[in-house]
């Protein structure tokens, strides 16, 4: 019987390679898979390309990756927030690379890889110093410009409930990237707050269908990235 | 010279002008503020980018739920009738002209209707673009809320952007303390002037020719 | 307060002008609206072109609207089936004009109209006939078709429950093509089984949300299409 | 001669090759007998591109939902993991390349891996293409089981494909009533021999030069 469950978050991480390209998923706070992005701290792999709508907040998660130097490259929407200070200060440094993509362009782009579509036009950035460098082209009198998929090895995902299947729901907002991003990486990667049985969610109510997930890990009392940043907390 | 509108003033005027049963998608500051001016007999259902629409008000602390966020990753509320939906989605609801009115602070509008509302273009920052292009691009009809002038008094709205353009010929309308002013193939018009505000003051505080109301 | 309701199937098909191109949901007789198909053949409209996966079976429902001469064109990708007999013969007296879309394209087409999404590239159909005529190109050394979105002024769908602001959920194979068609169509039209209050279907397991619906009608026992072809029935 | 495998014999040959939680998608005909000759200690998860992982084995009669079809307009059954989709998502894991095996029936094979499977191309014949050149551009491993002749003697495995392809050089395997056939750079390579015929017999019923086991 297929059963995609892992014992640890660090045996789920543990082969993950130097250089990596890794989608992280959550917007803000809101679905940021804390313990494996601890646990990725922990196994050390760095020259990582990440890809998230953020840079992290405060001196935990994605920011303490990002802090403990492992990350090369971030890919992201909007690399500012009132309580991003680690990025900002590295950026400044030119010890850290920057792709800035619109957050619709983004999400459509992470769609495409998963989807088999290795590019798609979009009407998003026209006009705009964005386009610099971006062909360009005209459907039905209006300019589009043409944007390629955007795949990655490894997706650190965090969910509400799965299965042995790796059938997963998400807690409201905190579904954001995270469908798309579980398409588009080679090997996805999840801890989940509930573990349950196959047949335990209604096959109508599944949000990533577990051909999508590849290894899953319960975490039964995550962290919330929010509440530690509250608490003054950094990692490790 | 008067002031005109307050902030709350500037929200009500918008609000009078979206449609019952829009969708609707509210930028960060004044924009947000529509939703406690909604004229009687009308209903909107507010859209947020990280998905969900019927967005409602914040929680009591004690009713937080910490996965429950709007775009500005505030702590927020669902009204029934509400969903959820991934980025993909959510996207596809803006750009595929879906969501009926977005509401828009802004740096600079222009004559012709661009908009800079992302980045100054400073040497040094950090480009930080968001749902922004995807918004201007995507939604029906953008309206914006801003003051008519900088703090130091520098126009908003002016002939050319000389900040980086978030998108090209995109505003239809700006609603600001100083009037109600529609971008048209004119240029800008004023559509209504604010209590105790003249057209000269407006027109002073511009920085491109705008014409009278009709 | 927004209420989408329409008090019968034939209020809610009463503008649908001749000409126009209509999506109909459903795969083979699996979330076919019955109900709605036989209410637009009862309004009487002409020249339309209609989009689904296949063409009908029996002489109800989709192949009754065809056998009654009111489309001018099929867009689909399996136009014949061992039940289909209505189209196959007015395709070969010439009297109606088909475009066949492989399946998977036919979705990405529907998707990406409702998407805004005005063209993108897939490999399938590179190397064969269908691919005729299509720009192609490669990308990352394989070769792709661009494929135009795929747009309608009307959509027909069946849920099997919606909410007065439009939110729906399907049952099990029904879903198919439907949430797609909800999102390219100028308006879209839903006959439910189980019209709820707002509240009544969790936020969490909205399968199309109401902003991609605009009527909606109750239907409380609908035929379904292999029952009324099983009883040999035909309409009107 | 003999007549080699039956058709049970091909799926359940077929079966040897998919491995454990492989995600399978079965075509209409022999390759929907699969499904009963799963290897002991192996799960496949199947996959219909109408909406659904999890397919199970169809209902009894009295226990049919008539919504719940597979791709060839059959009544099936979810098996508990089971999940329904749209037809974007289900053919986003066909065209992303998540389904690992596609089991097909087949009208020709050519010595490069040419299939040609949905249409005869006669004259007044109606195309209908479904899914099937989603499929062989889409997933991983692109598996045919076939009689290795027609009913009138006429070979299946080709050098060049007279129908219409569905796809260009995609199929990797054959499993005939006679032979495994792979495709390989050099063409068509005899894997293994049903019991009692031999590779003169796979030959002389093979319209291309087919090259001996390993």
């Amino acid at each position: 019987m297929i059963d995609k469950k892992y014992p640890s978050v660090a045996a789920a991480v543990a082969d993950i390679p130097d250089g990596a390209t890794v989608m992280i998923g959550g917007f803000g706070a809101s679905g940021s898979p804390v313990e494996l992005i601890h646990a990725l701290i922990d196994h050390g792999a760095t020259g990582l390309t990440v890809i998230n709508n953020n840079t992290g907040n405060g001196e935990v998660g994605l920011a303490a990756l990002i802090g403990n130097g492992q990350v090369s490259k971030m890919i992201c929407s909007f690399p500012r927030s009132s309580q991003s200070k680690v990025f900002p200060a590295l950026y400044r440094e030119g010890r850290i690379e920057l792709e800035v993509v619109p957050q619709g362009t983004l999400a459509e782009r992470i769609r495409a890889a998963g989807a088999g579509i290795p590019a798609f036009y979009t009407p998003t950035t026209v006009g705009t110093i964005l386009a610099e460098g971006k062909e360009q082209r005209d459907f039905n009198g209006r300019a589009y410009v043409l944007e390629p998929w955007l795949k990655a090895d490894i997706a650190l995902i965090k969910s509400e409930v799965a299965d042995p299947l790796g059938n997963l729901t998400f807690n409201k907002t905190a579904r954001n990237f995270c469908p798309l991003m579980c398409m588009a990486a080679t090997t996805t990667i999840v801890q989940t707050k509930k573990f349950v049985a196959r047949g335990g969610i209604d096959p109508e109510h599944v949000i990533t269908p577990g051909i999508f997930v590849n290894r899953i890990v319960e975490v039964p009392d995550p962290v919330h990235e929010d509440t530690l940043i509250a608490e003054g907390r950094s990692y490790p | 010279m008067s002031t005109g509108w307050t902030r709350e003033q500037m929200a009500a005027r918008a609000a009078q002008d979206i449609p019952d049963g829009s969708y609707v998608n509210l930028g960060i500051g004044i924009p947000e503020l529509v939703t406690r001016f909604v004229p009687a007999g009308r209903e909107f259902i507010y859209h947020t980018e990280n998905g969900m629409l019927g967005m409602g008000p914040p929680p009591e602390e004690a009713e937080r739920d910490l996965d429950l966020m709007n775009a500005g990753k505030k702590y927020v509320t669902a009204l029934p009738g509400a969903a959820y939906f991934h980025h993909a989605d959510s996207f596809s609801m803006i750009r595929g002209g879906h969501i009926d009115v977005c509401v828009l602070g802004t740096m600079q509008v222009a004559a012709n209707g661009d908009i800079a509302n992302w980045s100054t273009g400073a040497p040094g920052a950090i480009p930080a673009v968001g749902g922004a292009m995807d918004l201007v691009q995507g939604v029906k009809r953008i309206y914006v809320i801003t003051q008519h002038t900088t703090k130091t008094g520098e126009p908003k709205l002016v002939e050319t952007c000389s900040y980086p353009l978030t998108g090209p010929g995109v505003v239809s309308r700006i609603f600001t303390n100083l009037a109600v002013v529609d971008v048209t193939p004119d240029g800008f018009r004023v559509a209504e002037l604010a209590p105790g505000v003249t057209f000269e003051e407006v027109q002073q505080n511009t920085g491109a020719p705008v014409l009278p109301p009709n």
